[in-house]
């Protein structure tokens, strides 16, 4: 969707303002965001594509106006209501109203070091061909769909070269709706700066695309 | 900004209106059973004190001292950073992005804060900020000159926009005058700013 | 400049509010904010698209979350600091703390009327010659200058048709920075929804575009 | 939106914090002599009661009354508004956009507010929303929907970006049953949002 989230190439936010010698955490409710976000992750009700639709479903304007784990909580909440894992009451009271609903999975401290150093990979072995290979002229595809993806709007209709090809990875716009993992082939397709903005330059932009976002040229 | 994440933590007695909403939610996970208390707390401890830019930094200086891990690095960076111990989460697919005097690369998260985790922890706030997340695809010189870097107009500058599960780690240019330097000295070089493109490592003093 | 102003196609900013009944104004203070942004206009101390220019440099998120009189509000303090005409000392107090600078003009009570039924017309005679016609097929430039411009971002890349020929007029990206009015061409073009979005649909999109804006295909 | 310019009217001992910045440049703009009270007072009452949608119903109703006026209007707007008085600015450059059975016309200004002032007097809130500028160039259909407005499939939307100084009036479909209707008796039905192209015109009662 053309959510907030997709922020490339907007003017307007003001300089960068990197902090000096930033602390991991800047007040004691972000650790606990960051926690209770993964450990609901690692329950197992919704993938990642699904936690980053929640986020870009947010309206634009708090979107925008809010820190990044202030994003995630909101977005927690969105999705665990979505699931019916809690409710609205519950979120305002902070107090259980309704019998939990059974989880697949409860990540408990014993579990957290595996399952971290597990991660979530997102490539799948699939016999799908690649129809483009590195040294190929792509160009991404101008579309705007109503749901989740990751091809971003200044990309769209812009003409790259593959660099990278990755295999076959879990395909976001299908993945996020609960579609399926669809997996596609993945590519890194370099852009100059020239063909996205227009200007002169020496520059280049990289982007992981998957091939529907491509066509040949 | 309405929040800047930057409100230090107040008494119980004070909490602000966005961490009483946190505390409430973290009662009702807790109450309802989704999550274990001591793994919450593992957790931030993990990020807080075990995970974080001197991994990377580990990376670049062996890199820069051993020319078979640069090799293996450009080739399998996921494999060549775990061969270290750092994997897993938001490291899943590594790719290293090799600085030379005529590329600078520098990497973008423009859709959410994609980062690789293992190896430089948690993005730092201007990482996820709007300003960055905008204007590093349009503008990557503008902002660099924000974190003190004038790149010479003949340095091809590479941005990657980090749009999928591949995670990039920058290997800054080592800096001249370290050629006796150990893997433990030349890691002290190596800032996290450095390792994502938005700095270059420190020169020995 | 790819500032806030520019809105179409951004999703995220929730549903349109009609409001039945409504009154020309919600408060006083509006009545007050559109009559002397207009009275300032008329000074002749800034042109039109100067004005558009500093509503459009305002802070996105301040942009977003204003109403349009707040914006107007804002930018005439811009504009007015930029001119020398106040001083932000002044704008915080209300009172006048330099003595004001001549101005070209000042609308009396006696000249509204007939400043209001002259307007500003922005055609301008010109021995240019156009370079497109009625029936030609023309892509908008995918430009992103970091000054003034009239061509929004959703057009840019983008093929058409011209179905009106204008004749000359002043040339925003230009008169906004006082480098002249430059009287270009001006043209209806008409896109289709599908070029625009990519989607399936009978419908079209009609912007107006100056030449330097198009290239013919 | 933080202010949604609703804040109805207090008085002077309780002005919100806009409307004491307001009244603070207004005295600053009359103490340095750039603007006349009398004139400002002026604006106001032309845009408040003398200039509205009103102007453009009477040159809706014509349009439908009197085919060599309907011609005039689609070959030259701008002097055939002139004719009924309604001139000048935001109205320089008039095009009149006939809907038909086939084809329905919306007008919208996606970089601000452009709006024909003469003809419909200043635009509503909604017409300056972001809601309404983001969303009618990519959703149209959506957007009438939420105007009540279904529009059949077989029917081309054609959406008006006001990116210039040419400024838009809709004609709408004049409604069945009005064939004896005086232009005043037309002029009745045609709703501001008619003639945006966010409504049609009312069917006689």
């Amino acid at each position: 969707m053309n959510g907030p989230q997709d922020m490339g190439g907007q003017i307007g936010f003001g300089p960068v303002r990197p902090e000096t010698d930033e602390p991991v955490f800047h007040a004691d409710w972000e650790r606990r965001v960051l926690a209770f976000t993964l450990a609901m992750g690692a329950t197992g009700s919704w993938n990642i594509d699904a936690s980053r639709h929640a986020r870009e479903k947010i309206p634009a304007l708090n979107y925008w106006s809010s820190s990044y784990y202030e994003i995630w909580l909101e977005a927690l909440a969105r999705l665990m209501i979505e699931h019916g894992l809690i409710d609205p009451a519950e979120v305002a009271s902070g107090r259980m109203q309704a019998p939990a609903k059974p989880v697949k999975r409860l990540l408990t401290a014993e579990m957290v070091p595996a399952t971290l150093a597990k991660g979530g990979p997102a490539n799948r072995p699939s016999n799908r061909q690649n129809l483009f290979s590195v040294g190929d002229k792509v160009r991404a595809r101008n579309i705007h769909p109503e749901g989740h993806t990751r091809l971003p709007r200044y990309a769209r209709g812009k003409a790259g070269e593959i660099v990278v090809a990755h295999g076959t990875h879990i395909f976001p716009d299908s993945a996020a709706h609960g579609k399926g993992e669809d997996p596609q082939w993945l590519y890194t397709v370099r852009f100059s700066a020239r063909e996205l903005w227009g200007r002169e330059s020496p520059d280049h932009v990289h982007i992981d695309l998957w091939e529907p976002y491509l066509e040949p040229i | 900004m309405a929040h800047d994440g930057h409100d230090h933590d107040h008494g119980a007695s004070e909490l602000s209106p966005i961490a009483l909403r946190v505390k409430a939610m973290e009662s009702l996970l807790v109450e309802k059973g989704y999550v274990d208390p001591a793994a919450l707390d593992l957790l931030i401890d993990t990020y807080e004190t075990k995970i974080g830019p001197r991994n990377g930094a580990r990376v670049v200086a062996k890199a820069w001292s051993d020319p078979a891990y640069a090799e293996w690095l450009k080739t399998d960076a996921t494999a060549a950073i775990v061969s270290l111990g750092y994997e897993g989460r938001q490291g899943e697919h590594m790719v290293a992005l090799f600085n030379t005097p005529q590329v600078h690369n520098m990497v973008v998260c423009t859709l959410c804060s994609c980062y690789p985790w293992p190896v430089l922890g948690l993005p730092p706030v201007w990482y996820k900020s709007m300003p960055y997340r905008s204007r590093a695809v349009i503008d990557p010189r503008g902002v660099l000159v924000e974190f003190g870097i004038s790149l010479p107009e003949n340095v091809e500058l590479r941005v990657w926009d980090s749009t999928a599960e591949v995670r990039y780690l920058v290997i800054p240019l080592r800096p001249a005058g370290t050629e006796d330097w150990s893997e433990e000295q030349l890691a002290s070089l190596v800032t996290r700013d450095s390792m994502i493109g938005t700095g270059l490592a420190k020169h020995p003093a």
